[in-house]
């Protein structure tokens, strides 16, 4: 009897949610592609993106969906990190899916390869994670939502510099990864403009696990900070063997965006301590939009997002904007939209610059590893 | 023209310590069936490896046609005229008949990589003339069916397309180790009649062989090794009242009996 | 820093050592490049992992027992995929193609099962200090890795030259014809050798897992390449051969990186390797019996 | 064209050159199998002639046909020098030194200014097409089928099925052994430059050592008995996944359970048909 009342109480509430969703889900859903690593060994960047957009396109669709009315929906292509089939899937998302938006894809490699074949059929492929340089230069057509390292890197820099006062320092970066390699590139600018004497450059194999010839070798010259452009699993042995050589504790890492994970701190553990990165989005962001995103998104994931995740988010609000801009499902019309969009999501204000990149970096926060957890730095 | 066409001067031969063949000479005339026999491990086929070059003495020259052979890889030693079989054979299975023989006659076939991808009217006259030479030999050997696979045929005609092949290369020598092992009685007699015959072809023979009867029936000459060394060598009568070939012999038919008996075990 | 750089490279060199013993001598022995090899050094460090983390087990429990679980994984391996070969008389590179189809299979089961995401021991399992001589710095998991290295070499020759089993296993490396005709039972034998290389696979990964506390199953991968390395550099087969090679390797990797560029520090090993096949193919202290064809 | 079709065309177009391209891949592996050796620097090989191809088009503006010569021609050197040392010993030598190569290529590569290191070389134009990569595909194959009946591959065939009675037949081993491995890695390099001039960007982790073995898995499943068989593996291996979409997961699965079963259950490939080896009919 109590179940029943219950049942019925909740009935008008289910009701109202469905009939937005009904008159949604009575057009013909509007449909783009999206093109991330679903599986293989880089798939938690691909899941955390896929969550994100799901979670948007959830209250994106709750809201009356795009063009008054119609439904949202992504068709998945997984590249599985490998970019032939990056390739494949953009053009069979072109050719044969017909959608007039692809998101992603995943890495930086993937979009050099599968960029080129949007733009040549002059669909809008956005990128929510590729932050190498010269994506957006690949064409017209490219455009990418998350920042670039050769945004973020500098504001981390910069403020180890002001509030550290580094003066000199040694680098180390991953150089058979196309990621850390372009990461490296940012820093290597960055140092000079803002500097900061680099007394080494040491470089290291991103499978490798052993990284004490390069760090005694750093440690003899007596840096201020070491600078590291690494993925997670190289970023935390070079924490764990820095640890094991015994260096000095005020000589700090500073990573790029491949050290901006969790999983850092998993795996180094109080080795992690002090390591300063910079990020477009953290999980403590202090900001209402943000707050609620997180706490959306571990009610339907039951883990906290990170920043590939918040990315995807607010990339699934601001294309759903352009196309209603657009006014239609054409990729040219989106295109056009896309250049002019202005939205403020869980990152902060957001616009495309005339090259198709963000314009704003006024929300990368510079945050530093603490036992276990990220904290605002500046 | 020395006479020979093989001579083997001092050639020894070890394994870590161990002399396999040490300080063995002979020759082989032209034209002869020469045997080469000694209890188990006498050395028989470590020499044949050495003559045909798939092993290389430590010591001593081999003479092959007049010219000193020591560095010379086995394909150049086949190519020059020097054919064997094998005590286990080895046979392309999964090729025909034909092909085998084909396969044998690789040193003497004209036609490189152009001529075969142009098909030059000489590339395909010269395929048909070995195929014509190849159906011969395998009739000259007794095998009634060319496209039959290697693999498939009974043993005694395996043996009969070992020898076929070799054959095929042209060869001055031939060197034919234990061909009658596992044969029967009337296939032993076959194989005894078909070497006769090579013998009457001009084929120089030298032979390892275990069945008495046989090396005494189609040998001109016979080499005795023991432990490595040579201890005889004489016409086969000359060999079968020779002391010490009885006794080693003798010593070693205790030795075999022993060893039969632990295998049993 | 010299003295520290060639600490390190001692220590990387007993770690590769201490990969190639068990890979060398499955070579020298049965006459195989197993290239699951690679699989049992993932495998014994994961069981390992699990054993500490869900069991709570001390880590001088879990390794015994994970190496030896990885032991008995390595002998059926070897009964379902090697000795069908060995029985048919397969050419060796039959048997190569074989480990390299299961080791491709393993690896991607592996990571479809637990994912390629790194793991780590529990903080509990290591005593991180390190012992500080002069300006020497050398943790207590990295003296582990040059003990177990320098202990299993003795232990191995000592089997080898002083046993009866020993002999055997010499045996059946000579020739396992004549082996089996001196009454070695040769697939008695052969299980033993995949058991012990299968054992010191994954006490390598395990401890070697410790140092680095990086733990995913493709970690046997990436040792494989410097494996190939230093069982060629030391000799196919050779055990003593298999330290002194692991540790060349790693001093002249250390020494690259710290005086010359760390760029030139991977091409050392693979240079090494391709001036062995040059000039001295049967490796270093490799008898002058090398597996010409 | 109708539109359908070229929708078609362009939804599987990478899919179609890849048909050809792994054919390519398929039949240089084929080369080295067919006289019992084993290469796995087939991937090493492909990436060579992607690279020389590339920078010949990206910074010399080279002629189609002159890259394509150079793609053959580089890899070809690599190969007479990896071979001469290593082919004197046993095949498992030549295994190992082709994993060896791999990784000093990889090396060079992404240390190297000259090829973009890690970032690898982007923006390389569509210079090949469906008719030069089938073209050469088809070339290679009737090569292939008129070479398989001659004495070149009778003795090839000799040589896998037992080397040393080969030999005894006066088949020059180091000639065969040298040959097959520069063909084979000429044939690589070709597939490399045009994988290269398809995909617009190469980077060297395209070419590592699972590439390597997935070339080698399609010629295992198709067989060695005739040029045909590692083509036939390359069609399903390629296809396959595209078309039962729950094999992608386990695609690297997949591939390693074909090299177990090939070996050790059907030694003849899924067409075991073989080849005959005569160059007439007498």
């Amino acid at each position: 009897m109590l179940k029943k009342l219950t049942a019925l109480a909740a009935l008008p509430l289910a009701a109202s949610i469905w009939s937005a969703a009904a008159l949604a889900q009575s057009k013909e859903p509007v449909t783009i592609g999206a093109i991330e690593i679903l599986t293989g060994p880089n798939n938690k960047y691909g899941i955390a993106i896929k969550n994100g957009f799901d979670l948007a396109l959830d209250s994106v669709n709750k809201n009356g969906g795009v063009l008054g009315g119609r439904p949202l929906a992504i068709a998945y292509e997984d590249s599985a990190g490998n970019k032939d089939q990056a390739i494949n899937a953009a053009r069979q998302l072109i050719g044969r899916s017909k959608v007039p938006l692809i998101l992603g894809p995943t890495l930086s490699n993937e979009m050099f390869a599968a960029g080129p074949v949007a733009n040549e059929r002059k669909i809008p492929i956005v990128g929510t994670s590729t932050t190498a340089n010269g994506i957006t230069a690949i064409g017209p057509y490219v455009f990418r939502t998350s920042l670039p390292e050769a945004d973020v890197v500098p504001v981390t820099l910069k403020t180890a510099q002001q509030k550290l006062g580094i003066k000199k320092v040694a680098v180390m970066y991953g150089n058979d990864d196309a990621f850390t390699k372009s990461g490296y590139d940012v820093m290597k600018g960055a140092l000079e403009k803002l500097g900061i004497e680099t007394l080494t450059t040491e470089t290291f194999g991103s499978k490798d696990t052993d990284f004490s010839a390069q760090l005694t070798k750093i440690k003899s010259l007596n840096p201020d900070a070491i600078v590291v452009s690494a993925l997670v699993e190289a970023g935390s042995g070079i924490l764990l063997g820095k640890k094991a050589l015994g260096f000095p504790e005020k000589v700090r890492v500073i990573g790029g965006n491949g050290l901006n994970a969790p999983k850092v701190m998993e795996i180094a553990g109080d080795a992690a301590n002090g390591t300063l990165v910079g990020t477009p989005w953290f999980v403590g962001k202090s900001d209402p939009a943000s707050e609620k995103f997180v706490d959306a998104y571990k009610a339907k994931y039951n883990m906290e997002p990170d920043q590939f995740a918040a990315q995807a988010y607010d990339t699934l609000f601001i294309v759903a904007k352009a196309i209603n801009d657009a006014g239609a499902a054409e990729p040219e019309k989106i295109k056009d939209a896309l250049g002019k969009v202005k939205y403020t999501g869980v990152m902060g204000p957001f616009s495309f610059t005339a090259n198709r990149d963000p314009a704003e970096t006024s929300g990368v926060v510079v945050i530093e590893m603490h036992d276990g957890k990220f904290r605002q730095f500046n | 023209m020395s006479g020979t066409i093989l001579a083997l001067e001092n050639v020894t031969v070890r394994f870590g310590g161990l002399a396999a063949v040490e300080a063995v000479s002979f020759h082989v005339e032209p034209q002869t069936v020469h045997g080469l026999i000694g209890p188990n491990g006498a050395g028989k086929t470590t020499a044949f490896n050495l003559i045909s070059g798939l092993g290389h003495q430590s010591d001593g020259h081999i003479r092959f046609d007049g010219e000193r052979i020591d560095d010379w890889p086995s394909w150049r030693r086949a190519q020059r005229g020097l054919g064997r079989t094998f005590q286990n054979i080895r046979m392309f299975g999964e090729m025909t008949a034909l092909e085998n023989v084909l396969a044998g006659m690789h040193a003497h076939v004209g036609g490189g990589l152009g001529a075969a991808l142009l098909r030059l009217q000489s590339f395909r006259a010269a395929e048909r003339a070995a195929i014509l030479k190849a159906r011969e030999i395998l009739a000259f050997v007794g095998l009634a069916d060319p496209s039959a696979r290697a693999g498939n045929l009974p043993y005694g005609d395996q043996r009969r397309l070992e020898i076929a092949r070799a054959l095929a290369s042209d060869p001055k020598l031939m060197l034919l180790d234990e061909p009658a092992a596992g044969m029967n009685p009337s296939e032993t007699s076959g194989l005894i009649e078909l070497l006769l015959r090579l013998k009457a072809r001009g084929v120089t023979l030298l032979l390892v062989e275990h069945d008495m009867h046989f090396i005494m029936h189609l040998c001109d000459r016979i080499t005795v090794l023991n432990f490595g060394r040579k201890i005889a060598e004489g016409t086969p009568l000359e060999v079968r009242s020779d002391p010490k070939v009885i006794e080693a012999y003798l010593g070693t038919k205790v030795a075999e009996r022993l060893e039969a008996g632990a295998r049993v075990r | 820093m010299l003295a520290q750089q060639l600490v390190n490279g001692i220590i990387s060199g007993a770690t590769y050592a201490l990969f190639a013993l068990g890979f060398t001598l499955m070579f020298g022995v049965l006459n195989v490049v197993n290239l699951t090899y690679g699989v049992y050094f993932s495998t014994g460090a994961l069981i390992a992992l699990y054993a500490t983390r869900h069991f709570g087990w001390p880590i001088l429990l879990a390794l015994p027992v994970a190496a030896i679980a990885t032991g008995l994984i390595a002998v059926v391996i070897d009964g379902l995929l090697l000795t069908p070969l060995r029985r048919k008389k397969a050419p060796e590179l039959a048997s190569l193609m074989v480990t390299l189809g299961a080791t491709l299979l393993l690896y991607s089961l592996m990571t479809a099962f637990i994912g390629t995401d790194i793991q780590r021991f529990p903080p509990a399992a290591i005593d991180p200090s390190a012992i500080e001589i002069g300006a020497v710095r050398i943790t207590r998991s990295q003296m582990l890795i040059v003990g177990t290295a320098f202990a299993m070499v003795a232990l191995l020759l000592a089997l080898m030259r002083g046993t009866r089993l020993g002999l055997a296993i010499r045996a059946l490396a000579e020739n396992p014809d004549v082996a089996r005709l001196m009454g070695v039972d040769v697939t008695l034998v052969t299980f033993f050798v995949s058991f012990v290389s299968g054992t010191l696979g994954a006490a390598a990964g395990i401890l070697i897992g410790l140092n680095y506390n990086a733990i995913q199953p493709y970690m046997g991968e990436a040792m494989m390449l410097k494996g190939f390395a230093v069982i060629i550099i030391g000799g196919l087969g050779d055990i003593r051969g298999a330290l002194i090679a692991g540790l060349i390797l790693g001093l002249l990797e250390g020494l690259t990186a710290g005086y010359i560029a760390s760029t030139l520090k991977d091409a050392v090993g693979f240079l090494l390797l391709v001036l062995t096949l040059w000039f001295r193919p049967v490796g270093l202290f490799g008898r002058a019996a090398a597996k010409r064809a | 064209m109708p539109a359908f079709l070229d929708d078609f065309l362009f939804s599987y177009q990478s899919l179609i050159y890849s048909l050809g391209i792994n054919g390519l891949l398929a039949l240089s592996m084929y080369v080295v199998l067919a006289i019992g050796q084993l290469s796995l620097g087939q991937a090493a090989f492909m990436g060579l002639g992607a690279y020389t191809s590339a920078l010949l088009t990206l910074k010399v503006g080279a002629p189609f046909p002159i890259v394509l010569l150079a793609a053959m021609a580089v890899p070809a050197l690599a190969a007479l020098i990896i071979g001469a040392p290593t082919l004197r010993l046993s095949g498992v030598y030549l295994a190992l030194a082709t994993i060896g190569l791999g990784e000093v290529l990889r090396i060079a590569f992404v240390n190297s200014e000259l090829t973009g290191g890690a970032l690898g070389l982007s923006g390389i134009p569509e210079k090949a097409g469906y008719t030069i990569i089938f073209g050469s595909l088809a070339l290679a194959l009737i090569a292939f089928v008129l070479v398989s009946r001659s004495r070149i591959g009778r003795a090839m065939e000799a040589m896998r099925e037992d080397e040393v009675a080969a030999g005894m037949l006066g088949v020059d081993l180091p000639r065969y052994r040298i040959s097959a491995l520069v063909v084979s890695a000429m044939l690589a390099g070709l597939a490399g430059a045009f994988n290269a001039h398809v995909s617009s960007f190469i980077s060297p982790n395209d070419y590592g050592f699972d590439a390597a073995v997935t070339i080698l898995s399609f010629a295992l499943l198709g067989g060695i008995g005739s040029p045909f068989g590692p083509v036939v593996g390359v069609v399903i291996l390629t296809l396959l996944p595209e078309v039962l979409r729950p094999l992608h997961d386990f695609r690297l699965v997949f591939n390693g359970l074909i090299i177990v079963i090939a070996v050790l259950f059907m030694p003849h490939g899924l067409l075991p048909w073989r080849i005959g080896r005569t160059g007439a009919r007498a």
